[in-house]
C-alpha cells in the first residue's frame, strides 16, 4: 500500500517558482486586439467612406458596438458561448468602469484649465472690494471667500460633531426606546433637501429676527452655519453611526466583562478604536458641505469684503463667490468665477487627502480583518 | 418538572452610566426635535399658500403668485422627470462600476476606485452645474438632436421645430446623474462586497465563468441593494438644487419632450425666487415641503426595501 | 471502515448523459512540489502527494497548517485569492491543470468541491440547485430529471426533498444543505471530488449521514477530504495525509500513507501526537 | 456701517464697479445681483438697506410680484446709471448663412415682441433690410422666467411702439401670467401658457438668453437681454431705428442721447415716451435709467423714516455721493452710459431727503462725473452702422439704387465691415454643413436609416458574417 | 493530568495591592437551576452545578448546547443580549449575583472572562492593555509596572513581550494575543475566570502554552473553561460537565463529576459515545 504514496523522488525540495495562472492568455490579449483594430477599421469605411459621420460621438459609438460583437464572435468561435459572454461582459463592465472616470476628468480639467492661468499668490491675500469689474482676472481677491467657508465649515463642525457623535452613541451603544424613532428622524432628516433648510432658516430665523429687530438674526455667517448643520447633521451621524457598527462586538464585550461601566467602555474602547473611522467621516462631510451653495443664498447672503465676524453681517463663502461671478456677463468677471471654482476644488481634494490619511491605518486594519474573516469563512 | 420562568434581572447603574445614558438620550432626543421643529414650521407657513389654493395646490401647474394661482404640479413634475432620468442614466452604470470594483478590478485599483467614487460625492453641486451649463449641454446637443432625429415617433425624444435642445430637462438630467453616480455606486458597491464568498465560491468551483458567477450569484444577492441604492440615489436627485437651478429655465410645465428646452424643479425654482414674500414665499415653503416629503417618502421606501431584502443585513447607505 | 448502520440504498439509476461535462470516470490526482504563497507569506511548501482514483484520501492536520489551501490548489480555487501565488504542478490523469491554455472553469468542472459551510444557493429551488452547475458550466443533458434523482440519489438526500424539489434551496436543514452541495458537485459527474471539513458545520445525524454518502461515492470517484476528527478519518479514508507547520514555517506533509497505518502506527512522532489527541 | 443691497442685474456690472469703488474709499458696501423684484422684496422684509431696481413698486403689486412690504417700509426712488435693452437675435437666411445684419424699426421691433408680426419673412422685417425676404419660418420670441426688470423696461417700449398690438397682448394673456394690468403700468412677467406662449422661450436669466442666443441654438429666435451679455457671448444685437431713422444699437453715446429726453415723474420714476420718440440721430431709443430703491424721511408721500442705525445712513450718502461723481467714469466702459449733472444732482437731494439736511451742490469742480466735463468717458462710441457704408438701409432696400439687394446683405459684406458684430463674424458666417449649430446638420440629414442603416448592415454582412457562414459550410464538409 | 514538559516558572513575584478591586483569593461558583432563553426560544434548562474555588472545571459538550450561555451567564454578560433572559440562581461564595441591588459592573470585576477569540484592545499598548481593566473598573494599584509584569508572567507571555511593551496589543501572535487577554483579566485579581474556548483559534504550540498556564492559575483562582477538545479537557481540567441538547430541546447538563471518571467510566451512554469521539 506504501506504493500508493510514493515519497518525491529526491530529497530536496525543487526550486520555488511561483506559477503564471492568469486567466487572459497571450492569444486572448491578441485576439482582443485584432477585434479592436479591424472595429476601427470598419468604422472608418463605413462612417467616412460609405456615409458621412454625424461626428465623433457616432463615431466612438459605432467603433464600441462592432469592438463588442466582433469580440463576441470570436471568442465564441475559439472558447464557446459561456466564454464569449464572459468575455464581453468584462468589457461591458470595464468600459461602466470608465463612465465613472471619464467624467470627472473633463469636469476637473475644465475647471483647471479655465480657472489655473488666473490664479495668484494674492488670491488669499485680499478681498474683492477694490477690485474693479474691468481690472484682469489676475487681480481677483479670494480672501474674504476663503475665512467665510473656513469660518462656517468651522462652526459647523463645532455643532455637528458633539452632537452627531452623542447620536450616534445614542443609537449604537444604548437600549433607550427612543432608538428606533431617533434613527428614523435621522434618515428622514437626511432627505432634507438643502434649499429647504435653507429656506427655513430664512424664513424662520432671518426675516423673523430682523423685523423683531434682533440684530442677532440677520443675514451672517451664523445662519449659513445653521442651515448647513442641517444638512451636514444626519449625514454624520449615520456615517459615525455605520464606523461604531463596526467596531468589534467583541472589543466591547471584552471591556464590560473587565467590570468596565458604558460609559467608561465607550470613552476608553470604542471611540478610541472608531477614531479614525469617525475623523474620516466627519472630514468627508466638511468636504460636502463646504461645497454647499443652494442654503447660503438665504442665508449668509455674500458679500465682496472681507468679514471675518461670523456673527454679524453678510459672509461670503467660495461657492458663493463662484455662483457670484460666473453669471456675471463679463468675460474677465467670469473668469474669476473659475479661479475660485479651482481653489474650491483645491479645497476639497485638500480635505479628501486629509481624510484618506487619517483613514490610512484604519483601512490597513480593516484589510487585516478581512483577511481573517476570509480565513474563517473557509 | 414545574415551568420555569425568566427572573427579572435588573442591574444598577452606576452614576458615570446613569449620566452617560442622559446625556446621549439628550442628543437623540435634540435630533428628534430639530426635525419636528422644522417640520412644522414648514407645515405651519405654507398654511396660506394651502388655504389660498386649498387642495388645488397638488394639480395646478403653474406657480404663480401674481394670479394667485400656486400650483406644485409642474414643479414636481419636472422635478421627478429630472430626477428619473438621472436614475436611468446613473443605476447602470452604477451597477458596473460597482461590478468592476468588487469583482473585476484587483487590489490597488479597487482601493483607488473606492476613492474615487468618495472623491466625486465629495464635489460640490455648483461645479458640476457651473461644468454642465458651459461645457457638457453644448456637447449634448447634437446627441439630442440626433436622438429626436431617429427615435422622434418615442414621445420623450419627440421635439417640437423651433426649440433649442440646450436648456433641457436631459441635459439636466445627465448632469444630476453625476451627482447621484457616487452613492448609488457605493451603496450598489458595499452590498455586492456583502456576497457570501461561499456562492461565489461555489459557483466558480461548479466551472462557472466569472460572469456566470455574477449572474446567479451577484446580482440575484444584490437586487434589494440595487433597488434601494437607486431609491437613495433618487432621493438625492429629487434635492438637487444649484446646478439644475443653472441649467433650466425654471418654467413649471409638464411635458413629454424632455429633449428640448423647458422644465423647472421645486428646489431649482426656489434657488431662483430667494427673494419671494408673502404668498409667494408660503408657496415656497409649500413646495418645499411637498419636495420633503417627496424625498422623504423615497428614502424610507429606499431603506425598507434594503432592509428587507437579502442582502440589507448590515448594510447602511 | 464505514459505519455500520446500513441505509437502504436503491439500485443505480439509469446512467444519464451528459455532453460538454467532464469525461467519464474518475481521474487519479498528483501533486508535485506544491507551495503556496499569500502576499509574500509562504504558506505551504514541496507537498507532493498521489491521490488514487477511485479512493478516499484525507488530508489531517492542525488548524493553519495549510491543508485548505492545498484542497484549493488542486481545482484552482487557490488563485482567486488576489494576494495569492503557488509553484508546482499538479497533475490530473497526468496532465497538469495549470498548465498553459489550460482555463480554470474547465479544471473545475473535473474537479468538484464541497465547501465546510454548505453553500446551496438559497433563491434557487433544490431542483436548480442540482442543476446550476449544468448551467453554470454550459453543459448539456439529455434528461434532467433523471439526473436530478440521480444526484440526490448519490448524495443520500432523495428520500427527504422528492417531494418538494421546487422548495428553495434555502430552506432545508444545515445537514440536508451539505448533502444538496454534494448532490450538485456530482450532477455534473465530476473525476474528482474535494470536500474541505464538510461535516464540522453538522450536527452529529448529519454527520452520520453524510459519511455514508462518501462512502458511497468513493467507489465512483476519486475523493479528497479535509477533516478535523480524527475518528472521522478513520472512519471514511483510505489514505491519509498529515500536514504540520511549525510556528512561522511553511506548512509540510510530515507523513503519509494507508489510514490504517498512519493511524496505527506512525512513524513520525509528531504524527502519532497528534492522531492521539496530544495537541490540536 | 455696512450696508446690504440686492436686486437688478441689469445694474451688475455697474454695481460691482461703484461697490469697489466705494469700498476702497471705506465706504463698506455689498450688493447682490438676485433680480429686481428679489431686491425689492428683501429690501421689503428689512433683509436689506436698499434694492437695484427697474421694475417700479405699482408693476410689481400688479404682477404680484410682491412690493407691499417695500411701500410698508417706504421707499424713493433714485436714478443711478443709464443702460439700455439690447435686440438678440438667431436667423439664417434662405442660404442657411447665419444673419447678422438685423436692422428693426421701432414699430417693428413693437409687433414681434406683442405677436403681431410672425414670421421672419414678414415684408416689415424685409423692408428695413435689404428688401429680401428671410425665411418663411415663426418667430421665437426668447424672455425671462418670472419677473424681471428687464421685462418691465422692454415692455414699456414695446407699449409705446406699438400701442395697439400691445393691448391685445395683454388681453390676451390677462390670466397666463400677465396679471390684470392697470392703466400704465407694465409687465414685469411673459406669458408662460396660453396661445402665446407657444412661441415664447423662457430663460432663468440673462445669461441663459445670451448663451441660447450666442450658441445660435434656438433657430429662428429672437429676444431682449443686456448688452453686455449680448457682447459676452457673440450673439447677434439688432441695430435700432430711431426717430431720425438712424439706426444704432446700445453704446453708451447713443443711450446718452437717447436720455437726454427722458422724463422723470416727481417721484423721479421715468416716463420714456420722449426717449422712444427722440429726435437725436444718435438715439438709441430702449434706454432707460436704473434705479436705486432706499428709504427717505421727508420729501415723498412714500417716506417711512430712515434707517435705524445713524451708521447706515452716513454710509449710503457716501455711497451715493461716489456713484454721482467718481462712479460715472468707468460706465460707457462697461456698456452704461453715465448719468446727466440733472440726476447725478437729485442723487444728492435723495440724500437730503433721507438725512433731512440741505443737498449738496454739485459742480464740475466737485464731481468727476464725465457729463460734468462734457463728455461721456472712455469706450462711448458706436461703431458705425455697416449698412451706412453700402449707401443706408433706404438705399439698399430700394432695388433700384444698387446692383441687386441680394449681395449686400450676404454674410461676407456684413461680416467684413461691421465692427460692431464682427466678433461673432468669423465662426458663424461659415455655416457649413457638419456644424452642428446649423439647425439641421447635413449628416444627420441623410444619416436616416435608408441610408445609413442599410450600408451598415450590408458591410457588416459581407465583411464578418460571410467568412463564418463559409467557414461553417467547410468544417461541415471536412466532418462529413 | 497537565502536560509534562516542564518550563521554569519564576519565583512568584512580589504581590501588587490593589485597591478597589475584589476581595483576594479565588472563590466558589454554584448555578441552581439555571435556565436561560433567547427571545422565545429556551436554550439551556436546569443546569446545577458547583464549580469548587481553586479547581478547573471543564465543560464539553457539542456545538450549540449551550455551553458558552451557561458560562456568559456566570458572570452576567447573558443580559447585555437584547433578547436574552434567565431564570435560577448563581452563587459566588454563596451569594447570588442576580440579587437585587448587585451591580452587574462589581461581578464581573470578580468574575473574569477570556473569549474564543483573542480580542485585545487594538488602540493600546501592550501595558495599556494589561492594565486595561484597572482603567476601565476604577481599580487603584500601587505598582503598576510591578502589575504588569506579574500578570504577563502568569499569562506566560512577560519573556516574550517584556522588551516591547509599548507595541500596540493588535501587533501580537494570536497565541500571545490570547495570553495578553488572560494577563489583562488577572491584573484585576479576579476570584474566578471564565474562559470560552481559549484555544480553539490557536495553533498548537500556542495551545500547549496555554494550558500550562490554566495549570499554573488553576490553583489561585477558580477556572471555568469550555472546550471543544476531549483531550484538552482530560489535560487542564479536575471536574467536568457534560452538556448535550437533542434537536429542537434545550441543553441540559447529562452528567458531572471528577474529569476521570467522566472520561474513564462515564455513567450516561451518551456521554461516553461523546468522549470516544462517536459524534460531534
Ligand atoms: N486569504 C488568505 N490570505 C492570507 N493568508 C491566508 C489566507 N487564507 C489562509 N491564509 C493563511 O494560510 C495558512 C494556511 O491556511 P489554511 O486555511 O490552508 O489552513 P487549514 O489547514 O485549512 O486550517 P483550518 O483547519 O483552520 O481550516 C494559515 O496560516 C492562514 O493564516
Ligand atoms: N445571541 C443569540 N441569539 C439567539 N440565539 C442564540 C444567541 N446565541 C446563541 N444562541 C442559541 O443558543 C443556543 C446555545 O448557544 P451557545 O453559543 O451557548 O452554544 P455552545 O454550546 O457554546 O456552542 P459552540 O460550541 O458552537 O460554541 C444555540 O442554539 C444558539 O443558536
Ligand atoms: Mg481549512
Ligand atoms: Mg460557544
Amino acid at each position: 500500500m506504501t506504493a500508493t504514496l510514493p515519497r518525491p523522488a529526491g530529497t530536496r525540495p525543487r526550486p520555488l517558482v511561483k506559477r503564471r495562472t492568469a486567466q487572459v492568455t497571450r492569444a486572448d490579449q491578441l485576439a482582443a486586439l485584432g477585434c479592436a483594430v479591424s472595429a476601427v477599421l470598419l468604422t472608418w469605411f463605413v462612417l467616412h467612406l460609405l456615409l458621412t459621420s454625424p461626428g465623433w460621438l457616432a463615431d466612438l459609438a459605432v467603433a464600441y458596438g462592432l469592438y463588442l460583437a466582433m469580440l463576441y464572435v470570436v471568442t465564441r468561435d475559439r472558447l464557446g458561448r459561456l466564454a464569449a459572454a464572459d468575455r464581453l461582459v468584462s468589457t461591458i463592465v470595464v468600459t461602466g468602469a470608465m463612465g465613472l472616470l471619464v467624467p470627472l476628468l473633463f469636469l476637473l480639467g475644465y475647471i483647471v484649465v479655465h480657472g489655473a492661468p488666473f490664479l495668484r499668490w494674492g488670491f488669499f491675500g485680499h478681498d474683492m472690494s477694490t477690485v474693479g469689474p474691468a481690472d484682469p482676472v489676475t487681480a481677483t481677491g479670494g480672501l474674504h471667500a476663503v475665512v467665510g467657508t473656513l469660518e462656517q465649515t468651522a462652526l459647523t463642525l463645532v455643532l455637528v460633531v458633539p452632537l452627531g457623535l452623542l447620536t450616534a452613541i445614542f443609537l449604537n451603544e444604548t437600549r433607550s426606546r427612543f432608538r428606533r424613532p431617533v434613527r428614523i428622524m435621522v434618515d428622514a432628516m437626511s432627505g432634507l433637501p438643502s434649499i429647504v433648510a435653507g429656506l427655513f432658516v430664512y424664513a424662520a430665523l432671518i426675516i423673523p429676527g430682523i423685523q423683531a429687530g434682533v440684530g442677532f438674526f440677520s443675514y451672517s455667517g451664523l445662519m449659513a452655519t445653521l442651515a448647513l448643520t442641517m444638512v451636514m447633521l444626519p449625514t454624520v451621524t449615520r456615517t459615525i453611526d455605520v464606523v461604531l457598527r463596526l467596531v468589534p462586538a467583541g472589543l466591547r464585550e471584552a471591556s464590560l466583562a473587565l467590570g468596565a461601566s458604558r460609559a467608561r467602555t465607550v470613552w476608553s474602547v470604542v471611540l478610541p478604536t472608531a477614531r479614525t473611522g469617525v475623523t474620516t467621516a466627519v472630514i468627508l462631510g466638511v468636504a460636502r458641505v463646504a461645497g454647499e451653495t443652494a442654503p447660503l443664498l438665504f442665508t449668509s447672503f455674500g458679500a465682496v469684503f472681507l468679514n471675518a465676524d461670523p456673527v454679524t453681517g453678510p459672509q461670503e463663502s467660495l461657492p458663493l463667490f463662484v455662483y457670484r461671478y460666473i453669471k456675471e456677463p463679463l468675460e474677465n468677471v467670469q473668469q474669476r468665477g473659475y479661479v475660485g471654482a479651482l481653489v474650491l476644488i483645491l479645497l476639497i481634494f485638500t480635505l479628501f487627502a486629509l481624510a484618506r490619511l487619517a483613514g490610512r491605518d484604519r483601512s490597513k486594519r480593516r484589510t487585516r480583518r478581512s483577511t481573517k474573516r476570509t480565513q474563517e469563512t473557509r | 418538572m414545574s415551568v420555569v420562568l425568566p427572573r427579572a434581572v435588573a442591574d444598577v447603574p452606576s452614576r458615570a452610566d446613569r449620566v452617560f445614558r442622559r446625556v446621549t438620550t439628550g442628543a437623540g432626543l435634540a435630533m428628534l426635535a430639530i426635525l419636528v421643529v422644522i417640520g412644522f414650521f414648514l407645515v405651519y407657513r405654507s398654511g396660506p399658500a394651502f388655504d389660498a389654493s386649498g387642495f388645488g395646490f397638488f394639480t395646478t401647474v403653474k406657480f404663480d403668485a401674481a394670479n394667485g394661482v400656486l400650483g406644485v404640479l409642474g414643479l414636481l413634475y419636472g422635478t421627478v422627470v429630472v430626477a428619473l432620468i438621472a436614475i436611468c442614466v446613473a443605476v447602470p452604470l452604477s451597477v458596473l462600476a460597482a461590478l468592476f470594483i468588487t469583482e473585476y478590478a484587483s487590489g490597488r485599483l479597487r482601493g483607488f476606485l473606492t476613492g474615487l467614487v468618495d472623491l466625486l460625492a465629495a464635489i460640490p453641486s455648483l461645479l458640476y452645474g457651473l461644468w454642465g451649463f458651459s461645457f457638457l449641454g453644448p456637447q449634448v446637443v447634437p446627441v439630442s438632436a440626433w436622438l429626436t432625429h431617429n427615435f422622434g415617433w418615442f414621445p420623450p425624444f419627440a421635439h417640437q421645430d423651433n426649440t433649442l435642445f440646450l436648456n433641457s430637462m436631459f441635459i439636466a438630467g445627465l448632469i444630476v446623474s453625476l451627482m447621484v453616480l457616487p452613492i448609488t455606486t457605493s451603496v450598489i458597491r458595499e452590498v455586492f462586497t456583502q456576497t457570501p464568498p461561499g456562492e461565489k465560491e461555489a459557483a466558480l468551483a461548479l466551472g462557472s465563468t466569472r460572469w456566470g458567477m455574477v449572474k446567479t450569484v451577484v446580482l440575484p444577492f444584490g437586487r434589494g441593494g440595487i433597488i434601494g441604492g437607486s431609491m437613495l440615489g433618487l432621493g438625492r436627485a429629487l434635492g438637487e438644487t444649484i446646478a439644475v437651478s443653472l441649467l433650466l429655465p425654471q418654467v413649471p410645465q409638464i411635458t413629454t419632450h424632455v429633449l428640448q428646452f423647458g422644465g423647472a424643479t421645486i428646489s431649482g425654482f426656489i434657488a431662483n425666487n430667494s427673494g419671494a414674500s408673502g404668498l409667494a414665499l408660503s408657496g415656497l415653503m409649500a413646495a418645499g415641503l411637498v419636495l420633503f416629503g417627496f424625498t422623504l417618502a423615497t428614502n424610507f421606501t429606499a431603506s425598507v426595501i434594503i432592509s428587507r431584502s437579502r442582502s440589507g443585513a448590515g448594510v447602511d447607505a | 471502515m464505514t459505519d455500520t448502520t446500513t441505509v437502504s440504498i436503491p439500485d443505480s439509476p439509469p446512467a444519464v448523459r451528459l455532453t460538454g461535462g467532464p469525461p467519464p470516470g474518475a481521474a487519479e490526482l498528483e501533486s508535485r512540489g506544491v507551495a503556496a504563497w499569500f502576499g509574500d507569506r509562504l504558506v505551504l511548501e514541496d507537498v507532493s502527494l498521489r491521490m488514487p482514483a477511485r479512493e478516499v484520501t484525507a488530508l489531517i492536520g492542525p488548524s493553519g497548517c495549510g491543508k485548505s489551501t492545498f484542497l484549493r490548489i488542486l481545482n484552482r480555487m487557490h488563485e482567486l485569492v488576489p494576494s495569492a501565488s503557488l509553484a508546482g504542478e499538479v497533475l490530473l490523469d497526468g496532465t497538469d491543470i495549470y498548465a498553459d491554455g489550460t482555463r480554470a472553469q474547465h479544471v473545475r468542472l473535473r474537479i468538484g468541491m464541497v465547501f465546510q459551510k454548505p453553500n446551496p444557493f438559497p433563491a434557487m429551488s433544490i431542483r436548480d440547485n442540482v442543476l446550476a452547475g449544468l448551467k453554470l458550466a454550459g453543459v448539456k443533458c439529455d434528461d434532467k430529471a433523471a439526473l436530478v434523482e440521480q444526484s440526490l440519489q448519490r448524495a443520500g438526500l432523495w428520500r427527504e426533498v422528492r417531494d418538494r424539489l421546487n422548495a428553495p434551496g434555502g430552506a432545508l436543514s444545515g445537514g440536508q444543505q451539505q448533502r444538496l452541495c454534494i448532490a450538485r458537485s456530482l450532477a455534473v459527474q465530476p473525476n474528482v471530488l474535494l470536500m474541505d471539513e464538510p461535516c464540522s458545520a453538522l450536527d452529529p445525524t448529519s454527520t452520520r449521514r453524510i459519511e455514508q454518502t462518501i462512502a458511497e461515492i468513493g467507489h465512483e470517484v476519486t475523493v479528497v477530504i479535509v477533516t478535523h476528527n480524527m475518528q472521522q478519518a478513520q472512519r471514511v479514508s483510505d489514505h491519509c495525509a498529515f500536514f504540520l507547520a511549525a510556528e512561522n514555517e511553511p506548512g509540510r506533509v510530515v507523513e503519509h500513507g494507508p489510514t490504517a497505518k498512519i493511524f496505527g502506527s506512525p512513524e513520525d512522532e509528531r504524527t502519532h501526537d497528534y492522531v492521539t489527541g496530544r495537541f490540536g | 456701517d455696512k450696508i446690504t443691497g440686492s436686486g437688478s442685474t441689469y445694474v451688475g456690472p455697474a454695481m460691482a464697479d461703484w461697490q469697489n469703488g466705494a469700498n476702497s474709499r471705506g465706504i463698506p458696501v455689498n450688493y447682490a445681483t438676485r433680480g429686481s423684484p428679489t431686491g425689492v422684496n428683501q429690501y421689503g422684509d428689512r433683509t436689506v438697506d436698499f434694492a437695484g431696481t427697474e421694475a417700479e413698486i405699482t408693476s410689481l403689486i400688479a404682477a404680484g410680484g410682491g412690493g407691499q412690504s417695500a411701500e410698508q417700509r417706504g421707499y424713493q426712488y433714485v436714478p443711478d446709471v443709464a443702460g439700455a435693452v439690447a435686440v438678440m437675435y438667431n436667423v439664417t437666411d434662405a442660404a442657411g448663412n447665419k444673419v447678422d445684419y438685423l436692422h428693426l424699426t421701432r414699430e417693428v421691433i413693437g409687433r414681434i415682441f406683442t405677436r403681431d408680426i410672425t414670421r421672419w419673412s414678414d415684408p416689415a422685417i424685409s423692408a428695413t433690410n435689404g428688401g429680401k425676404a428671410l425665411p418663411d419660418q415663426p418667430i421665437t420670441l426668447l424672455g425671462r422666467t418670472g419677473q424681471s426688470g428687464t421685462t418691465a423696461l422692454f415692455y414699456d417700449f414695446v407699449a409705446h411702439t406699438a400701442p395697439g398690438p400691445y393691448q391685445a397682448f395683454v388681453r390676451r394673456n390677462e390670466g397666463t401670467g400677465i396679471g390684470p394690468l392697470p392703466d400704465g403700468v407694465r409687465p414685469i412677467q411673459l406669458p408662460y401658457s396660453g396661445p402665446d406662449a407657444d412661441f415664447y422661450k423662457l430663460f432663468a436669466d440673462s445669461e441663459q438668453i445670451a448663451q441660447a442666443v450666442g450658441k445660435g441654438s434656438v433657430p429662428f429666435s429672437i429676444g431682449y437681454d443686456e448688452f453686455s451679455y449680448a457682447l459676452r457671448y457673440n450673439a447677434p444685437t439688432a441695430w435700432v431705428e430711431n426717430q431720425a431713422h438712424q439706426y444704432t444699437q446700445p453704446f453708451a453715446e447713443n443711450i446718452a442721447a437717447a436720455l437726454t429726453k427722458a422724463d422723470l415723474r416727481p417721484d423721479l420714476s421715468q416716463k420714456l415716451d420722449g426717449v422712444y420718440a427722440n429726435p437725436d440721430p444718435k438715439t438709441y431709443p430702449i434706454s432707460a435709467y436704473s434705479y436705486l430703491m432706499m428709504p427717505c424721511t421727508t420729501g415723498r408721500d412714500t417716506c417711512r423714516g430712515g434707517y435705524d442705525a445713524a451708521g447706515k445712513t452716513d454710509t449710503i450718502t457716501g455711497f451715493l455721493e461716489h456713484i454721482a461723481c467718481d462712479g460715472q467714469v468707468n460706465m460707457a466702459r462697461i456698456g452704461y452710459s453715465p448719468l446727466p449733472p440733472n440726476l447725478a444732482q437729485e442723487m444728492m437731494n435723495a440724500n437730503a431727503r433721507l438725512t433731512g439736511r440741505p443737498p449738496k451742490q454739485l459742480t464740475a469742480a466737485n464731481c468727476a462725473n464725465p457729463t460734468f466735463h462734457g463728455g461721456l468717458g472712455a469706450g462711448a462710441a458706436s461703431p458705425p452702422d455697416p449698412f451706412e457704408k453700402l449707401g443706408g438701409v433706404k438705399k439698399l432696400t430700394n432695388p433700384g439704387a444698387q446692383d441687386g439687394p441680394g449681395k449686400p446683405t450676404g454674410p461676407s459684406s456684413a461680416a467684413g465691415t461691421a465692427t460692431a458684430t464682427a466678433s461673432s463674424g468669423e465662426d458663424l458666417a461659415n455655416g457649413g454643413s457638419k456644424n452642428w449649430r446649423d439647425p439641421a446638420p447635413a449628416a444627420y440629414d441623410h444619416g436616416t436609416d435608408a441610408g445609413f442603416g442599410g450600408w451598415a448592415v450590408l458591410v457588416l454582412a459581407v465583411v464578418i458574417v460571410a467568412p463564418l457562414v463559409v467557414r461553417g459550410v467547410v468544417r461541415r464538409f471536412r466532418r462529413s
